[in-house]
C-alpha cells in the first residue's frame, strides 16, 4: 500500500468523558480534546507541533501512536490507517513520551533498551549493538548498566529517544523531546533526531522549545483548543 | 527478572548511618499498633498453646508436665499421619489451582467490555456466602444419589462418582469447594492488575508487543508482587482447611478427608486432649512456615517489586 | 478543507469524511471478525465458569422461595414453579433480625474502619522503612495467620473474660485496631510496587513520614485500599466463631450467630435458613458492586489522560 | 527543615498512641452491675429458633411469676455449643443452668464443673422417680444426679404406609419381632428390574427401594444389639466395651445378613445411612421403614409428602426391646452463687406442666416427666400411632458410653464396621480389631485424672 503522505488526519476527533465517580450528580460531561483535526505531513518531513497546555498535542500524538482510539475520523501513517490497522501502523513509528513509567525501573538503562528491542523483533546482536551506539549518542554510555530508578529525569527522557529511534522507525512521534535537558544533551538529541528522520518518513514533534522548532521542523503546525489554529497551517 | 544490577543505593554493613537510624525508628512508629496488639492480644495465646503442647491439660486443673510425649505419640498416630497427607495433598492440588484459575479470570475480566461488571460479581459470590448454608447445599448439589451434580452426569452420559462418600473421591471434591471461593482472589488479582502502568504496556504495544509478549514479560512481572502475596496466603489458608470437612464428612470416609485443623479440633473439643491439640497445632504452624520461608526465599527469584531493593 | 487526496485503491471521491477514510482500510473485516471470535471466547468461558459458581446460590434462592413442604421433599425437586414469599416473612420474624441486621451493621463498619486504618499503617511501616529485626517481625506477623482459630479459642477467652469483655463487641472490634496480618501484608505489597522515587520526592519536599503513607502511599494504592476495605467487610460480616463464642445474650447477636440458631443437631430449619442467609447477603453485596466499581476506577483514570 | 520534619514526626506518633489510648479507654468500660436485691440468674441454652420461640413464651411467664429473679438467656446455637461450653469451662463463667445433652453432662461431671445435685432435690422434696430412669441415667454418676432431663425422644420404626400398600404387605405393629422385620424388608425391597432379592435375576448394585434404613454403623448402636441378647456394654458405665464376645457377634451377624446376604437395607454411612438426615431414603420415600427420633415426625409432617405411622422397636427372639434416646437437659454450675434458686428455676423448666406446654405441644420433644409424656398425643397429625413413643419410653435408655474416649473410639473404629459390612473383612476378624482400639482409646478415660 502506498501513501503520498507520510502522515495525514481526516477529521481526526477524540472526546475524552469525565471518570465515573461515585455519588457524582448529574450527567458526565465530556471534553473535546481534539476536534476534527486534518492534517497532510509529507514525505521526508518535520513538523513542530505547537500551542498551549490542554491544546491536544499529547492527544494527536497518542491517536498516531495509536495507543488512543479516534472517537471519530481517521489517521493514516504511511497509507495505514490507525484504526484499522494499527499493528502496521506500529511497525513504522517510534515514539517518545515523558511517561518514565514506561520502563522497567529495576532493570538497568541497555536492559531496558534489549527488552524493547526483542519486542521489535530485532536480532539481539543487533539490538545490542545499536543500543550501545545510541547510549553513546545520547552522553549515557555511563549509565548503560545504572538501574533506570537511579537515572535522573534527562536520563530517562534521553533513554526513552533511543528506545524510539532503536529500530530505525521510518515516522517519529515526540512528545517534548528536549525537555529538562542541559544545553549538551539537548545538542546530542538534536543531532540524532536530524539523523534519524528517513527521507521516506516523517516527524512530528510536539515541543514547547522554540529552538527546536526552529532548528529541526520545516514546518510548524499550531493547535488550540483541539483545533489546528488556521494562521499557522503553513508557513 | 533478569540479572539486577549493582545496587547503587547506599548500603554499608556495620555500623548504622544516621539515615538507617532514623529509618529503624520510622519503622518500628509505624508498625508501632501491630506490635501493641500482638503482645496484648496474641503472643498470649500463642505462648499459652505451645506451651500446653508440652503438658496433659483437661481445663479445670493444673497441667501436667509431659515433655515431649504427645510429639513422640504422633510418630506412630495413624490419624495424624494420615491427616498431615491428606492435609499436605489439599494444599499441594488447591494452591496451583486457585492461583491459576483465579489469575486466569481476572485477565478475562479486566477489560471493559459490557457485562464484565456483572461477571465480576457473580464470580465473587460466593466467597460472600459462608456458613452453614451453603456448606449445606454443597452437601445437597454433590449427594451421590439425589444431588444436581449427578443429575447433570447423569444426564450427559457421564459416569456419576460417590463424591463425598468414596474415598477416593472425597478429598478432590473438598478440593473442588474450595475452589468455588476463587472469587476473592479474582479480585485482588484485579486490582494488581490496575497497578499495572497503561504507559508500560502502550510504549511494549508501540514496539509491536503481541498479547502474548505483554502478559509474559509486562503483565506477569508486574503483578508478581500480589502473586507472591496470594500464594503465601493461600497456602495458609489451605492448610487450615476445616469447615466443608467438618460439616460434610467429619473426616471420613475412611480418614480420605481428615486435614490437620480438624483433626486439632476433634482432639480438643471431642476428645479433650488439649495438649494433644496444641502439639498438632505446633507441627501444623511449623510446615506452614516451613512452606512460608521457602517461598519468601524463592520470591527473590521471581517477584518483581518497581523501584524498591529486595529485602 | 483540504482538496487533494492520497492515492487510493479503490479510488475515491476524495470527500473528506470519516466514512471515505474507511475504505481505504482493507485488513478491517479480518480484525473485526477475530473481534468477534475474541469476544464469544471471552464471553463463553466466563459464562461457563459462571454457571459454576452460580450453583449453590440458585440452590439457595431456589429453596428459599419455594413452598416449605417441597423443601423437604427427597429426592429435591428444582424450580417447581411454585414461589411463594411465606419462608422470608416468618424467617425475619422468627427471630429479632432487625437487630442482627443493625447489630452487625455496627460490628461491620467499626473493624473495617480499624482494619483499614490500622492495617496500611503498619503495611507501610514494613514496605517503606528497612530496619534489624523486620524481617524477623514479618515472619512472626504472619506466623500468628498460621494458628488454626480454634486453637487459641479457650485462651482467648479466658482472657477475654479476665478482662470482663464477655457479651460485648470488644472482643470482635478491638483487636481490629492493632493490624489484621492478612491486610498488613496486602498493604505491603501494593506499597512496593509504587516506585520509591515517588517518596523520595516527597521527602525532600519536605513531607513527613506519616505525610508519606496519608498523602503518597495511600492514594497511589486505592486498588489495595478498596480491596482491603472490601476484603475486612466480607470477613467482618461473615464472622461466625467470635461472635458466637463473645456475644451471649441474643439482643447482641450477630446475622451469622442468629442463622446458625436455624440449625439444629438433628433437625434444621432449612425453609427458613435458606431465606434469611439470602438477606444476609444482600447488603455486602451492594458493598462489593459498589467497591469493584471504585477498584476498577482507576482503569477510567488512565484513559482519561 | 530537620526541625520540622520532627515536630510532624511527633504529630504523627501523638496520632497513632491517641488512637490506641482512645481503643483501650473503651476496652476498661466495665461489665453492668446489679444495683437491685435481685438475684441474677444466667441461663445457657443451646436451642433451634423453633425451640427458643416457645421456650421464651414459657420464661415470660417464670419472669412474672418470680419478678425476684433476673433470668439472663444466654443462647448459644447448637453449631457452636461445644466451643463455647469449653472456653467457659476453662475460664470458670459457666452459667447458673446450663442446658447440656448427656455427652457434654458427662464431661461437666468429670471435670467436677456441674454441681451435685442430690441434696438440694431431697431438700427440695423433688421427686427424680417421676422421670424415665433411661433419660435419668444420663446425668448420673456414682449413684450422684447432676443435672435433670427435659425431653427424651426414643428411636421408634417409622414407616411409610404407601410403600407397604404398593407392595401389599401387612403394617408393621407393635408386636413385631425382628424375624418379621426381616421378612418385610425383604419383601419390600427392589433392584431396578423389579426383582426382591429372593428371586434369581436380583441385582444388588441396582437397588432402587430398600425395605429398611438401619444398620449398626458404630459403637454407639447399642440398641441394635440388645434384642438379640448381645449388649457391648461390659459394665453400667459401659467404661469397658466388647464387640468380639459370642453373643454380640451373634447380634451383629444378623445385621449383617440383612445387609450383605438379603440386600434389604443399604449401607452408606456419609451420605444417609441415618434415618432422618437429609437425603436419607426413608425421608426421599425409597425405603419402607426407618428407625428415628421425635424430631422426624416434625421434619415429616412439614413436607407432607410421606403417609406413615410408627410402632415400638420390634422385639428380639426372646422378647426383649431396646431403644435409645436422645436427651436435653438442665445442670447447675458448681460456682453459682444461688444454688436455691438456681435449682428452683431448673426444677420448673423441668416440670411436665412446663415442658408439656413449652415443649411437647409445639413438637420439639418428649417430656422427660412420666406426668408430661401424654402431651405428644396428638390426633391432628400424623402419626396415628404416638402411643408407641410412650411405650419406648419405658426401656428407653441414654446413648452410651459415657466415657472421654468414647468419641475417639467411635471416629476410630467407624472404618471397621464399614469393611465388615461390605464383606471385605470377616466378621470376628473386624470386631477383635475393634476391641484392640477401643481398648486402646478408652485407656485414658479408664485411668482417669
Amino acid at each position: 500500500m502506498s501513501a503520498e503522505w507520510a502522515i495525514e488526519t481526516l477529521d481526526l476527533s477524540r472526546t475524552f468523558q469525565e471518570p465515573r465517580r461515585l455519588f457524582a450528580r448529574g450527567p458526565r460531561r465530556s471534553i473535546n480534546a481534539l476536534d476534527a483535526v486534518n492534517l497532510q505531513i509529507g514525505r521526508g518531513e518535520c513538523v513542530a507541533l505547537v500551542g498551549p497546555n490542554g491544546a491536544g498535542k499529547s492527544t494527536l500524538l497518542r491517536l498516531l501512536a495509536t495507543t488512543v482510539t479516534p472517537t471519530r475520523g481517521d489517521a493514516c501513517i504511511l497509507g495505514y490507517s490507525v484504526r484499522s490497522n494499527p499493528a502496521a501502523v506500529r511497525r513504522v513509528i517510534g515514539v517518545v513520551t515523558g511517561d518514565d513509567r514506561s520502563f522497567f525501573w529495576r532493570l538497568t538503562g541497555l536492559e531496558n533498551l534489549l527488552f524493547f528491542g526483542q519486542l521489535q523483533g530485532l536480532h539481539p546482536a543487533t539490538s545490542h549493538a545499536r543500543a550501545v551506539t545510541l547510549l553513546e549518542q545520547l552522553g549515557l554510555s555511563d549509565a548503560a548498566d545504572q538501574r533506570f530508578s537511579g537515572y535522573s529525569a534527562g536520563m530517562r527522557l534521553r533513554l526513552g529517544i533511543a528506545r524510539a529511534v532503536l529500530h530505525s522507525p521510518r515516522v517519529l512521534l515526540l512528545d517534548e523531546p528536549t525537555a529538562s535537558l542541559d544545553l549538551r544533551h539537548r545538542a546530542q538529541v538534536l543531532d540524532l533526531l536530524r539523523a534519524s528522520i528517513s527521507p521516506d518518513g516523517a516527524a512530528l514533534i510536539a515541543s514547547h522549545d522554540a529552538g527546536l522548532a526552529a532548528s529541526l521542523a520545516g514546518r510548524i503546525v499550531r493547535l488550540e483548543q483541539g483545533k489546528v489554529a488556521p494562521k499557522t497551517a503553513r508557513r | 527478572m533478569r540479572t539486577p544490577a549493582p545496587e547503587t543505593t547506599r548500603k554499608q554493613p556495620g555500623r548504622l548511618s544516621r539515615a538507617a537510624q532514623r529509618d529503624q525508628r520510622r519503622f518500628y512508629l509505624f508498625i508501632l499498633p501491630w506490635l501493641i496488639g500482638f503482645v496484648l492480644f496474641q503472643a498470649g495465646p500463642m505462648l499459652f498453646a505451645i506451651g500446653i503442647s508440652f503438658t496433659d491439660w483437661l481445663l479445670v486443673d493444673t497441667p501436667v508436665w509431659r515433655g515431649l510425649a504427645h510429639y513422640r505419640t504422633m510418630r506412630s498416630d495413624a490419624a495424624f499421619h494420615a491427616a498431615l497427607r491428606n492435609t499436605l495433598y489439599y494444599s499441594a492440588a488447591s494452591v496451583p489451582l486457585a492461583i491459576a484459575l483465579s489469575l486466569g479470570l481476572a485477565l478475562l475480566l479486566n477489560r471493559r467490555w459490557a457485562g464484565m461488571s456483572v461477571f465480576r460479581t457473580i464470580f465473587f459470590v460466593p466467597s460472600l456466602v459462608s456458613g452453614v448454608a451453603v456448606v449445606l447445599v454443597w452437601g445437597w448439589l454433590f449427594n451421590p444419589r439425589y444431588g444436581a451434580v449427578n443429575g447433570l452426569l447423569g444426564s450427559l452420559g457421564l459416569p456419576q462418582p460417590g463424591w463425598l462418600s468414596d474415598p477416593r473421591w472425597a478429598m478432590p471434591t473438598i478440593i473442588l469447594l474450595g475452589v468455588w471461593s476463587v472469587g476473592g482472589i479474582v479480585v485482588v488479582y484485579l486490582a494488581g492488575l490496575q497497578n499495572v502502568p497503561t504507559e508500560l504496556y502502550d510504549a511494549a504495544r508501540i514496539d509491536g508487543a503481541g498479547r502474548w509478549q505483554m502478559l509474559r514479560a509486562i503483565t506477569l512481572p508486574m503483578v508478581s508482587p500480589v502473586t507472591f502475596f496470594l500464594m503465601v496466603m493461600v497456602t495458609i489458608g489451605s492448610l487450615q482447611v476445616f469447615a466443608p470437612v467438618y460439616v460434610l464428612t467429619e473426616g471420613g470416609p475412611r480418614n480420605a478427608t481428615l486435614t490437620l485443623p480438624l483433626y486439632i479440633y476433634q482432639n480438643a473439643f471431642r476428645f479433650q486432649k488439649y495438649g494433644y491439640a496444641a502439639a498438632l497445632t505446633v507441627v501444623l504452624i511449623v510446615i506452614a512456615l516451613a512452606l512460608t520461608l521457602l517461598q519468601l526465599a524463592l520470591a527473590r527469584r521471581w517477584v518483581y517489586y518497581t523501584g524498591w531493593s529486595g529485602r | 478543507m483540504k482538496q487533494t487526496h492520497a492515492p487510493q485503491p479503490q479510488g475515491t471521491t476524495g470527500a473528506a469524511t470519516g466514512a471515505g477514510i474507511r475504505r481505504f482500510s482493507s485488513p478491517r473485516a479480518r480484525r473485526s471478525m477475530l473481534h468477534v471470535v475474541e469476544r464469544l471466547l471471552v464471553y463463553g468461558v466466563l459464562t461457563f465458569f459462571a454457571f459454576l459458581f452460580l450453583l449453590p446460590l440458585i440452590s439457595m434462592l431456589d429453596t428459599a422461595f419455594k413452598p416449605r413442604a417441597l423443601v423437604y421433599s427427597f429426592p429435591p425437586t428444582w424450580f417447581s414453579g411454585d414461589v411463594t414469599l411465606d419462608n422470608f416473612r416468618f424467617g425475619w420474624n422468627a427471630l429479632p433480625f432487625d437487630r442482627f441486621l443493625l447489630n452487625t451493621l455496627f460490628v461491620t463498619s467499626v473493624s473495617v474502619c480499624g482494619t483499614v486504618l490500622s492495617s496500611s499503617l503498619v503495611g507501610f511501616g514494613f514496605a517503606r522503612y528497612h530496619a534489624r529485626g523486620a524481617g524477623l517481625l514479618f515472619m512472626v506477623m504472619l506466623a500468628t495467620l498460621m494458628i488454626p482459630p480454634t486453637t487459641t479459642l479457650i485462651p482467648r477467652f479466658v482472657l477475654f473474660a479476665k478482662l470482663g469483655w464477655i457479651n460485648s463487641y470488644l472482643p470482635l472490634l478491638d483487636p481490629t485496631f492493632f493490624g489484621m496480618p492478612f491486610f498488613i501484608f496486602l498493604f505491603r505489597q501494593f506499597f512496593r510496587s509504587i516506585p520509591r522515587d515517588y517518596f523520595d520526592a516527597a521527602e525532600i519536599d519536605g513531607c513527613s513520614p506519616f505525610g508519606l503513607y496519608w498523602r503518597i502511599a495511600l492514594p497511589m494504592a486505592r486498588p489495595a485500599l478498596v480491596t482491603s476495605a472490601l476484603f475486612a467487610t466480607i470477613g467482618a460480616w461473615n464472622d461466625f466463631l467470635d461472635p458466637l463464642i463473645f456475644l451471649s445474650t441474643m439482643d447482641k447477636f450477630t446475622l451469622q450467630v442468629g442463622l446458625a440458631t436455624f440449625n439444629g443437631a438433628y433437625y434444621s430449619q432449612l425453609h427458613l435458613l435458606m431465606p434469611m442467609a439470602l438477606v444476609g447477603i444482600v447488603p455486602v453485596l451492594v458493598v462489593v458492586v459498589v467497591g469493584q466499581r471504585w477498584i476498577l476506577s482507576g482503569l477510567m483514570r488512565q484513559v482519561e489522560k | 527543615m530537620n526541625r520540622r520534619l520532627g515536630r510532624r514526626d511527633h504529630a504523627s506518633v501523638a496520632v497513632v498512641l491517641l488512637l490506641l489510648l482512645t481503643m483501650l479507654a473503651g476496652c476498661a468500660s466495665p461489665f453492668g452491675g446489679d444495683e437491685e436485691e435481685r438475684i441474677t440468674l444466667r441461663l445457657g441454652t443451646q436451642m433451634t429458633a423453633a425451640e427458643l420461640e416457645s421456650f421464651e413464651q414459657g420464661l415470660a411467664k417464670i419472669r412474672e411469676e418470680h419478678p425476684e429473679w433476673d433470668i439472663q438467656l444466654e443462647q448459644t446455637p447448637q453449631e457452636g455449643f461445644v466451643e463455647k461450653f469449653n472456653a467457659q469451662i476453662a475460664s470458670n463463667t459457666l452459667p447458673d443452668i446450663i442446658q447440656v445433652g448427656i455427652p457434654h453432662a458427662q464431661q461437666g461431671i468429670r471435670q467436677g464443673v456441674l454441681l451435685d445435685l442430690t441434696e438440694l432435690i431431697e431438700d427440695a422434696g423433688f421427686d427424680p422417680t417421676d422421670f424415665w430412669p433411661g433419660a435419668l441415667e444420663g446425668y448420673e454418676k456414682d449413684g450422684r444426679l447432676y443435672g435433670i432431663p427435659l425431653s427424651a425422644s426414643p428411636n421408634v420404626l417409622f414407616y411409610n404406609k404407601t410403600i407397604f400398600d404398593a407392595e401389599n404387605v401387612d403394617y408393621p405393629t407393635d408386636d413385631w419381632t425382628f424375624e418379621d422385620l426381616r421378612t418385610a424388608a425383604i419383601a419390600l425391597t427392589h433392584d431396578r428390574n423389579g426383582n426382591t432379592p429372593n428371586d434369581p435375576g436380583f441385582d444388588p448394585d441396582n437397588v432402587v427401594q430398600w425395605g429398611l434404613n438401619a444398620a449398626p454403623a458404630h459403637l454407639y448402636s447399642r440398641a441394635y444389639f440388645i434384642p438379640f441378647g448381645g449388649d457391648p456394654c461390659r459394665n453400667p458405665a459401659c467404661d469397658e466395651m466388647s464387640f468380639s464376645a459370642p453373643e454380640v457377634l451373634e447380634a451383629m451377624s444378623w445385621w449383617v445378613d440383612l445387609v450383605a446376604n438379603n440386600h434389604a437395607a443399604p449401607y452408606d454411612p456419609y451420605s444417609g445411612n441415618q434415618t432422618g438426615v437429609p437425603g436419607d431414603p426413608f425421608v426421599a420415600g425409597l425405603a419402607a421403614m426407618g428407625f428415628s427420633g421425635y424430631f422426624l415426625v416434625g421434619q415429616l409432617n412439614a413436607s407432607g409428602t410421606i403417609v406413615y405411622d410408627i410402632v415400638q422397636p420390634p422385639a428380639g427372639p426372646t422378647g426383649v426391646r431396646a431403644t435409645e434416646f436422645s436427651v436435653h437437659g438442665f445442670g447447675i454450675a458448681k460456682n453459682t452463687k444461688h444454688p436455691e434458686a438456681a435449682f428452683e428455676l431448673l426444677r420448673i423448666l423441668t416440670s411436665a406442666e412446663f415442658t408439656s406446654e413449652y415443649w411437647a405441644k409445639p413438637g420439639h420433644g418428649v417430656p422427660a416427666a412420666k406426668s408430661g409424656a401424654q402431651a405428644v398425643l396428638n390426633p391432628r397429625f400424623q402419626p396415628d400411632n404416638e402411643q408407641a413413643i410412650i411405650d419406648a419410653m419405658a426401656y428407653g435408655s441414654a446413648f452410651k458410653p459415657f466415657v472421654e474416649g468414647a468419641l475417639e473410639s467411635w471416629l476410630a473404629t467407624v472404618d471397621i464396621f464399614i469393611s465388615v459390612f461390605k464383606g471385605e473383612t470377616p466378621l470376628a476378624e473386624g470386631m477383635a480389631e475393634a476391641d484392640r482400639i477401643i481398648a486402646e482409646t478408652m485407656v485414658r478415660a479408664n485411668s482417669g485424672p
